[in-house]
């Protein structure tokens, strides 16, 4: 983890672990996404990242099991937007996961795996750390160059 | 999301509207699956409104379409895709499965 | 008169805008004319951008609907008709004669 | 002719018998349509009563000769707006000419006589004169009483 950023701009919200709170960590997102003046596509890349990570923490994590819940952290610096997720259920080796093959004809496309490629292409710095006190991912889109 | 659909001649036009996430994808799927149960494959789905489409969304573009294509049957064509949305059609290999037409009239026109 | 037309799967869409009068209806009659050279019966026009029809226009509906329907081949379809011209084709007792569908893709998506 | 109304505002205009000029004279009548503040389906149907009378004297009267001119006269009083138009060409009897029927089967259907139709029902008045002085056709549309 960076250390060096100083964070100008902190939000923090818990939601519950269910697709029912996709809709509003979007919200939570977006506003934290405007806030650090993403343009419509980085607004929109950042906000499709947390919906298919906090989709796969619910699904994938803890396993559709309805008692967890999702710490979310925007932090606005000078040269990026920085989102924390924080959950508590199975930690996962996301280097063993392979890219899907987008270039597969459509019988043999599989309907999974593009969640991943969506955080990995679509966010500029992606890391995740499990531990015992829970699971860590943190998801970075850098900011335009602020204007002079 | 809110969903509402129309028959046509020659095919059925499906209309999502909002997000379609892991929360409401079920509700889509069960959308397509509604025209595919009297026998429809001819489907164009007009994504005007649509304001995001999650892995789970494009999950069941893809599985509607396996499903559509089977025997020649028919094919689901997708219409007046908003910008994010066809980039995430393009990074996810999609854009080479389905027909993607700039209008609805031109999908709806095409089948 | 402007005029414009597109060709679909299953009918061909024409698209008149300005006034249809006896200055400019033989263009009207034109561009149906060649619809038809091509074999194409089934026409949807789009009335939306038509601000005038007089009596000449009507002429050429009327004889292309007459040559449409012939042997069961095809027919005209009217869509997205403003009210006065509306109420121009009901004077003329053409509101029997034409299906008038209340948009484009539902005209286009009848055929 | 009524003389008893008072004319508040005449305009007149002159234009070739030729359909080209259809558009021109259209103009001219919505302005003076709008002037007498005909709603919009007042605008229209005088328009159109006006277009069908003035396509019968281009082919009818001067028999697409490309010679004629049509007179056309304005008058908006406080109860009407009048159209008037002069040809000097051809004259004949519009009693004559039956309506169509507009209720027979599409192959049974011509294609001629909806002109007269949309002049008789789409105007309050209509008055034919014919002489050895021209041919001039009286279209008269009620206005709406004025707003007190
Ligand atoms: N937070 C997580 N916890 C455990 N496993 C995960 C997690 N995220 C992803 N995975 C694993 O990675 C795979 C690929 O994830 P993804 O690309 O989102 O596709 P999908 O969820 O459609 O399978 C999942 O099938 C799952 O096995
Ligand atoms: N100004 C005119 N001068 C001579 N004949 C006319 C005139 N106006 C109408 N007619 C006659 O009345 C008939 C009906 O006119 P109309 O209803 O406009 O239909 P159309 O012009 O299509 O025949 C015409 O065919 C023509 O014989």
């Amino acid at each position: 983890m960076e250390v060096s950023r100083k964070p100008l701009i902190v939000h923090t919200a818990v939601f519950p672990a269910r697709y029912e709170s996709l809709a509003s960590i979007s919200q939570f997102i977006r506003q934290a996404a405007a806030q650090a003046e993403l343009d419509s596509t980085g607004v929109y890349r950042v906000d499709s990242a947390v919906d298919e990570a906090c989709s796969n923490i619910i699904e994938h994590a803890y396993g559709n099991r309805v008692t967890g819940n999702i710490e979310c952290t925007c932090q606005i610096d000078d040269t990026a937007l920085t989102i924390i997720l924080r959950d508590y259920g199975r930690p996962f080796n996301p280097n063993a996961i392979p890219e899907p093959d987008v270039t597969a004809p459509l019988e043999e496309r599989t309907d999974h795996g593009l969640g991943l490629l969506f955080i990995r292409k679509w966010m500029d710095e992606v890391h995740y750390e499990f531990s015992e006190q829970g699971n860590t991912l943190t998801l970075v889109k850098y900011r335009k160059p602020p204007k002079q | 999301m809110q969903i509402t659909s129309a028959q046509y001649k020659h095919c059925d036009l499906v209309k999502p509207s909002g997000r379609i996430d892991s929360a409401t994808a079920p509700q889509f799927a069960e959308a397509l699956d509604q025209i595919m149960a009297k026998g429809q494959y001819k489907i164009a789905i007009d994504f005007s409104q649509v304001e995001f489409i999650s892995s789970a969304g494009l999950r069941v573009l893809i599985n509607t379409q396996k499903l559509c294509k089977r025997y020649n049957r028919g094919e689901v064509a997708l219409a007046s895709v908003p910008e994010n949305i066809l980039s995430a059609l393009e990074l996810a290999g999609f854009t080479t499965l389905f027909k993607i037409y700039e209008d609805v009239l031109t999908a709806v026109g095409s089948f």
